[in-house]
C-alpha cells in the first residue's frame, strides 16, 4: 500500500464519519463540527489526487492544491456563520435545539415584526 | 470560441458584486439607490446576452484571463442560461421595487440594520445566481453555490425572531451538507478525468464511453450520485424538503419571493447541467425515473400538506415543494431513449417553461401573501374573510398566480404542464401524466381554500392593521400577469431554450 | 539521517497520541483543552523533524505558524469560561 | 565533521524524544489536572528545545537556524502563557479531578 | 516498510481516532477539544501530502480561527449534551449509509486512473506569463483568479451574514466576544510580546508567497489572529459593524482585485489578465490588499456580532 492510498482511505473514512455525525447529532454545534470533518475528508481526498498528480518537478498538482485552500476558506466562513447563528439562537431561546416541534407553540406564531421584515 | 461576447458575461457576473462593494464602502443612505440603479443595468445585460444567443443560435463562451480550461475557468451562456439570467433580473428587480419602501434607511437617523443587510444580501443572491447560470467549471460553481447559501440564509432570519433563526440554521445545515457532497463529487471527477470544466468533462466521458473496451467508470457514477443528492438537498426535492417551508415562510415577503422563485432553481439548473450537459447521451435511465418518482412524490406530498396548512405563507411555501416536483419530469421525458427528438424537445421546453412561469407566479404569490398578512396583521387562513375588499389588486395577483400554478389556460403554467403532459403521453409514460393532473387538482384545492374566504364578506367592525400602497400591490400584479402572459409567447421564441443544448434524446444508457 | 529523523517524528507522534487519549478523557474541561496545547508542542516537533528529514525548509514556516497560534485555544477557552453566556440553562 | 554533526543531532533528538516520553508518562500517571499540566508543558517544551538544538546542526544556514530558534522561543512563550491561564481555570473549576 | 510509511500509517490512524472521538463523545466540549486537535493533525497530513501551502492554511485556520470560534461557543452554550441521542434505528441506517459511501469512495480512490491526470506541467508552463514562482499563487491569482475573487465575496457575504445576526437594538454597538472580564496579566504579556512578532511573520508569509509556499490567505489569517489576540488581552476594543473604516478595509482587497481585473480588459485584452511586464507587481499589490481585507474578515467572523443589550 502506498502513502497516497493510505491517505485516500483516511479521507474516505473522514467523509463517512462526518456524514454520520451530520445525520445523527442532535445539537447543531456538533453538526457543525461533523460538517467540518466531512469537509476535511473531502479536502484530504482532493489532496491525495493532487499528490498523485506530482509532475514537472512539483510535489503535487498545484491546481487542486490551490482549490483546497479556497475550499478551506469557504468552509471556515460557513463555520463562522453557523456558529454565530447557533449562538444567537441560544441567546434568544436559551437552547440551540431547532426542531420546530420542540419550540414552545407561541414562538411559532408569526408576529407582525416578522412580516415586515423586522423593520419596526 | 466567441470571446467577443465575453465582456457581457463578465459584466453579468460582476454587476451585483460591484454593487456590494459600493454599498459596503459608501454611506448607508445610498444603499437602496445603488441596488435599484444596478437592476435595470443587470436586466439590460441579461437581455443583451439573450439577444446574442438568439442571433448566433449558439452558446457564448469566455475564458477568463485568456486561460483556456482545464487550467483556466470558462464562462458559458447557452439558451437556458440566457432565459434564467433574464428571469433572475426580472424577479430580483421586482423584489427590489417591492421592498423599496419597506427597506428604506430612516432619514436623519443612525444607520439601521435591516435595510442595509437586505440590499447587500439581495445583491449577493443575484451575484450567486448569475454565477451559477454562467459557470462552466465545477469548482467555480461550488463557490457560486456557497455565495448563494451565504446570502440566502441570513435573509431568512433578517427579522431576528427566534423561529426564523431556527429555520435559518436548519436551512444552513442542509445547504452545507449539499455543498460538501457536491464538492466531493467534483473532486472525484477531477481525480478521474483531470479537469473540472463541464464541456471538457463531457468530451472525455464520451471518449471513454466510445472506447472499444469501455471501462466501467465507477468514479463517474459515484460522483454523479453524490453531486445530485447534494444538489437535491439544496433544491428541497422531497424528501429533502424539510428545511424549505419554515425558511421560506419566515423570511420577509420580498426575500421569500426571491428564495422560492430563484434560489431553489439554481441547484436544479446545476443538476440539469450535470445530467444533460456533462453526460450527453449517457443519462442513466433508471436514475432519471427515480428523480421523476421523487418529483411525483413531492407534488402529491407538498400539495396535500399545503391543503392542511393553517397559515397562508406556509401554504405558499408547501406549494413550492409541490411545484418543484414538476421540474423533475424533465429527466425521464427529455432523456427517454425511446422518445422521438420532437417529443424530448417538447419535454425540455415544458420543463423550462414550468421553471420560469413558477418563478414569476410564486414571486407574485409570496408578495401578495406578504401584503395580505400586513393588511390583516396575521396570515391565518381562517381569518382571511373579505380581504379582497381591502386589497383587491393583491388578491387578483394571488388568483392569477394561482391560475398559473394550477395550470389553467391560457397561463404559462398551463403551457408548461401541457407540454410535459403531452410528452409523457406520447412516450407512453402515462403514470407521470396522471400525477401531473392530480397535482393540478390539488393545487386548485389549496388555492380555493385561500380565495374562497378572501372573496367573502368582511367581518363587522374590522380595521386594517396597515395601509398598503398601490405600487407594492402593482409589483405583485405585474409578476402574476407575466406568469399568465407567458402562455401567449410566440412558439418561435421557445427555440431560445434549445440553443446550445447538447443532443439528448435517442442515445441513453440503460 | 533522513530515516532516523522520520523515525523520531513517528516516535514523538506516538507519544502525542498516547497523551491525547489521556487528556481527552477529562474529567474536567481544563484537561481537555490541554489537547491542542499538547498537539501544538508535539506537532511543532514532528514538523521540524519532517522538515529536516525531507529537506523542505518551507515546512518550518508551518511550524512557525503553529507556534504563533499555540496558546490561542487555551486563551479563548479561559476567556469564554470567564463570561458565561446570558440565557437560561437548558432544562435537565 | 559531518559525522560528528550527525552524531550530535542523533543524541539531541533522542534526548528530546525521551523528554516527550517522560511527559506522556506524566500525563498518564499524574493524578490531577494541575500536575498533568505541569508534566505536559515542562517535559514537552524541554523535548522540543532539545530537538531544535539537534536540528540546528542540520540547518541549511544561519537564517534557517535562527528560524528554528524563533519557533522554539514562540512555543516557550505560548506554553508559559497557556499553562498560566489554564492553571487558573483549573483552580476556578474547583479541582474537580480526584 | 520504511519509516515514512510507518509515520503515515500512525498519522492516519491518529486522525481517524480523533475523528471518531469527535463524533462519538457524549458531551460537546470534549468533542470540540478533539476537533481542534484534528485540525492540527491535518496540518501534518498536508505536509505529508506535499502541500505546504495547504498546511500553512490549515495551521492558521484549524489552529487559530476555527478553534477560537468553536471553543468560545462550546464554553458558553448551556446545552452541553443531547437530551436524547438519535434513535438506534436512525443510527443503524445512517451508519449503513455512511459505510456504503465510505466503501464506494475508497474503491474509487483505489482505482483512480494510473498515471494520474495532472495539470502541473501546464501550470508550470504558464508561470513566466504571471511573473510569480509559486504555481499555487499563480493558480489562485491568475489562472483561476475568478475563484479567488468570488471566494472573497463569499467571505464578505459571511461577514454580512454574521453582522446581520446583530439584534436591532444593538446595531452599532461594540461586539464584546469575551465579555467584560478583567484583564489577565498573562494574556496581556502574551499579546505585547507575540503580536509584533506575529505581524512580522504574517507579512513574511505573504511576501514569500509569490515564489515559495505562503500567500495572502495564510498571512492574513495570522494577522487576524494577532488582531484577535490584542483584543482578547483587552488592549484594543473591537470595531462595531457600523465602522466606516472597518468596512473600507474589508472591501479594499476585493475592490482592488476587481479593478485590476477590469483593467485587464484595457491593458491586455482579457478580464483578469495581467500585462506580462507588470504582472508580478500587480499580483503582489493585489496580495497585499487582499491580506489586509482577509485579516479584517477573519477577525470579524471570529469576533461575531454585538449581542443584545440587557
Amino acid at each position: 500500500m502506498t502513502a497516497e492510498q493510505l491517505y485516500g482511505l483516511c479521507g474516505a473514512g473522514l467523509v463517512g464519519l462526518g456524514l454520520f455525525g451530520l445525520i445523527t447529532a442532535e445539537l447543531p454545534l456538533r453538526r457543525i463540527v461533523a460538517f467540518n470533518l466531512l469537509g476535511g475528508g473531502a479536502f484530504v481526498v482532493f489532496g491525495v489526487i493532487a499528490r498523485r498528480g506530482a509532475a514537472a518537478g512539483l510535489g503535487g498538482d498545484p491546481v487542486p492544491q490551490a482549490l483546497i485552500i479556497t475550499g478551506v476558506v469557504v468552509g471556515f466562513a460557513a463555520t463562522a456563520l453557523a456558529v454565530t447563528l447557533v449562538r444567537r439562537l441560544h441567546e434568544e431561546t436559551g437552547t440551540t435545539k431547532f426542531d420546530q416541534d420542540e419550540l414552545p407553540p407561541e414562538t411559532v406564531k408569526l408576529s407582525d415584526a416578522t412580516l415586515s421584515g423586522g423593520n419596526p | 470560441m466567441l470571446q467577443a461576447g465575453g465582456s457581457l458575461l463578465v459584466l453579468a457576473l460582476m454587476l451585483p458584486v460591484i454593487g456590494i462593494l459600493l454599498i459596503m464602502s459608501l454611506d448607508a443612505r445610498h444603499t437602496g439607490k445603488i441596488a435599484l440603479a444596478l437592476m435595470p443595468a443587470g436586466l439590460a445585460v441579461a437581455l443583451a446576452i439573450a439577444a446574442r444567443v438568439w442571433t448566433t443560435q449558439a452558446g457564448l463562451e469566455y475564458f477568463i484571463g485568456g486561460w483556456a480550461p482545464p487550467l483556466g475557468v470558462a464562462l458559458r451562456a447557452d439558451g437556458i442560461s440566457a432565459v434564467m439570467l433574464v428571469t433572475t433580473s426580472v424577479v430580483i428587480g421586482a423584489a427590489g421595487l417591492f421592498a423599496r419602501a419597506e427597506f428604506r434607511q430612516p432619514d436623519n437617523q443612525p444607520e439601521a440594520r435591516a435595510p442595509l443587510m437586505f440590499w447587500l444580501l439581495l445583491l449577493g443572491i443575484w451575484a450567486g445566481l448569475n454565477a451559477v447560470f454562467l459557470g462552466g467549471d465545477l469548482f467555480n460553481l461550488y463557490v457560486a453555490l456557497e455565495m448563494l447559501t451565504f446570502a440566502a440564509v441570513p435573509l431568512v432570519c433578517l427579522s431576528g425572531k427566534a423561529e426564523t433563526l431556527a429555520a435559518a440554521l436548519r436551512y444552513l445545515l442542509f445547504a452545507l451538507l449539499g455543498s460538501a457532497l457536491y464538492l466531493l463529487g467534483a473532486v472525484l471527477l477531477f481525480g478521474a478525468y483531470g479537469t473540472l470544466d463541464i464541456a471538457l468533462l463531457a468530451a472525455r466521458i464520451a471518449a471513454q464511453a466510445n472506447m472499444a473496451s469501455p471501462v466501467w467508470p465507477l468514479a463517474l457514477w459515484v460522483a454523479l450520485a453524490l453531486m445530485t443528492v447534494g444538489l437535491l438537498a439544496k433544491t428541497a426535492l422531497f424528501p429533502l424538503h424539510l428545511w424549505l417551508p419554515p425558511a421560506h415562510s419566515g423570511a420577509p415577503a420580498a426575500a421569500s419571493a426571491v428564495l422560492s422563485a430563484l434560489v431553489v432553481k439554481a441547484s436544479f439548473f446545476l443538476i440539469v447541467r450535470l445530467w444533460f450537459g456533462m453526460l450527453p447521451g449517457l443519462t442513466p435511465w433508471l436514475g432519471a425515473q427515480l428523480l421523476a418518482a421523487l418529483g411525483a412524490a413531492a407534488i402529491l406530498f407538498g400539495s396535500v400538506l399545503a391543503l392542511r396548512q393553517a397559515r397562508l405563507k406556509l401554504l405558499v411555501a408547501y406549494s413550492t415543494v409541490a411545484q418543484i416536483g414538476y421540474l423533475f419530469f424533465v429527466f425521464p421525458l427529455a432523456a427517454n431513449p425511446a422518445a422521438s427528438t420532437a417529443s424530448a424537445a417538447l419535454a425540455w421546453t415544458g420543463g423550462w417553461m414550468q421553471l420560469v412561469s413558477h418563478a414569476l407566479a410564486k414571486a407574485a404569490m409570496f408578495m401578495a401573501a406578504g401584503l395580505i398578512a400586513e393588511t390583516l396583521g396575521h396570515d391565518r387562513i381562517a381569518g382571511l374573510g373579505g380581504v379582497a375588499r381591502v386589497v383587491p389588486i393583491t388578491v387578483i395577483a394571488f388568483a392569477l398566480a394561482g391560475a398559473s400554478l394550477m395550470g389553467l389556460p391560457p397561463s404559462g403554467g398551463f403551457v408548461a404542464k401541457l407540454l410535459l403532459l403531452s410528452a409523457a403521453v406520447s412516450q407512453g409514460l402515462w403514470f407521470w401524466a396522471v400525477v401531473m393532473l392530480l397535482g393540478g387538482l390539488l393545487a386548485g384545492g389549496y388555492l380555493f381554500r385561500v380565495l374562497s374566504p378572501a372573496l367573502g364578506p368582511l367581518p363587522a367592525g374590522w380595521t386594517p392593521a396597515a395601509r398598503i400602497p398601490r405600487d407594492r400591490q402593482a409589483v405583485a400584479l405585474v409578476l402574476a400577469l407575466g406568469a399568465v402572459l407567458l402562455g401567449f409567447a410566440p412558439l418561435k421564441s421557445y427555440d431560445l431554450l434549445q440553443f446550445g443544448r447538447p443532443a439528448i434524446a435517442g442515445a441513453v444508457t440503460r | 539521517m533522513g530515516e532516523f529523523l522520520t523515525g523520531s517524528a513517528c516516535f514523538v507522534l506516538a507519544m502525542v497520541a498516547l497523551g491525547l487519549v489521556r487528556i481527552l478523557r477529562g474529567p474536567a474541561d481544563a484537561d481537555r483543552i490541554m489537547a491542542p496545547q499538547l498537539l501544538g508542542t508535539g506537532g511543532i516537533a514532528v514538523l521540524l523533524l519532517l522538515a529536516a528529514a525531507t529537506g523542505a525548509p518551507a515546512v518550518v514556516d508551518v511550524a512557525l505558524s503553529l507556534a504563533l497560534l499555540a496558546a490561542f485555544a487555551s486563551v479563548a477557552f479561559v476567556l469564554a469560561k470567564g463570561s458565561p453566556a446570558p440565557g437560561k440553562a437548558d432544562e435537565p | 565533521m559531518s559525522l560528528l554533526r550527525d552524531l550530535f543531532t542523533v543524541l539531541m533528538v533522542s534526548a528530546g524524544g525521551f523528554c516527550f516520553l517522560a511527559g506522556t508518562a506524566g500525563l498518564l500517571r499524574f493524578p490531577d489536572a494541575l500536575t498533568r499540566l505541569h508534566a505536559l508543558t515542562k517535559a514537552d517544551n524541554l523535548g522540543l528545545g532539545l530537538i531544535v538544538l539537534g536540528l540546528i546542526a542540520q540547518a541549511p544556514g544561519p537564517l534557517g537556524a535562527l528560524k528554528l530558534v524563533a519557533v522554539w522561543l514562540l512555543a516557550q512563550l505560548a506554553g508559559a502563557t497557556a499553562t498560566q491561564v489554564l492553571a487558573r481555570a483549573v483552580r476556578a473549576e474547583g479541582r474537580d479531578s480526584p | 516498510m520504511s519509516a515514512a510509511l510507518i509515520l503515515d500509517a500512525c498519522l492516519v490512524l491518529l486522525v481517524l481516532a480523533v475523528a471518531v472521538w469527535t463524533i462519538a463523545a457524549r458531551e460537546t466540549f470534549p468533542a470540540i477539544a478533539g476537533f481542534v486537535s484534528y485540525g492540527l493533525l491535518l496540518a501534518i497530513v498536508w505536509v505529508r501530502l506535499s502541500s505546504v501551502d495547504v498546511a500553512l492554511t490549515e495551521a492558521a485556520i484549524g489552529g487559530g480561527a476555527t478553534g477560537v470560534l468553536l471553543l468560545g461557543a462550546a464554553a458558553r452554550l448551556t446545552d452541553r449534551a443531547g437530551r436524547r441521542p438519535a434513535g438506534i434505528g436512525l443510527r443503524i441506517m445512517a451508519g449503513a449509509l455512511c459505510l456504503a459511501i465510505t466503501a464506494a469512495l475508497a474503491f474509487v480512490i483505489l482505482t483512480l486512473p494510473d498515471p494520474a491526470p495532472t495539470l502541473a506541467p501546464q501550470a508550470v508552463a504558464g508561470l513566466p506569463a504571471t511573473g510569480v514562482g509559486n504555481p499555487i499563487t499563480a493558480v489562485l491569482v491568475a489562472y483561476r483568479g475568478i475563484d479567488t475573487l468570488l471566494e472573497k465575496i463569499v467571505l464578505l457575504l459571511a461577514v454580512i451574514g454574521v453582522w446581520c445576526l446583530t439584534p436591532d437594538d444593538s446595531w452599532g454597538a461594540l461586539p464584546a466576544p469575551w465579555g467584560t472580564a478583567r484583564q489577565d496579566d498573562a494574556i496581556v504579556l502574551l499579546a505585547r510580546l507575540l503580536a509584533p512578532v506575529g505581524v512580522v511573520v504574517g507579512v513574511y508569509i505573504v511576501w514569500v508567497g509569490a515564489d515559495d509556499p505562503g500567500g495572502a490567505f495564510q498571512g492574513g489569517t495570522i494577522l487576524a489572529a494577532m488582531w484577535l489576540l490584542v483584543m482578547m488581552a483587552g488592549l484594543i476594543a473591537p470595531l462595531p459593524a457600523t465602522s466606516r473604516r472597518l468596512r473600507r478595509v474589508l472591501v479594499a482587497g476585493p475592490a482592488l482585485f476587481l479593478a485590476v481585473a477590469f483593467a485587464g480588459f484595457a491593458m491586455s485584452g482579457d478580464f483578469l489578465s495581467y500585462p506580462p511586464a507588470y504582472a508580478k507587481w500587480l499580483i503582489k499589490l493585489i496580495e497585499a490588499a487582499l491580506t489586509l481585507s482577509i485579516a479584517a474578515m477573519v477577525g470579524v467572523l471570529v469576533i461575531g456580532p454585538a449581542v443584545r443589550k440587557r
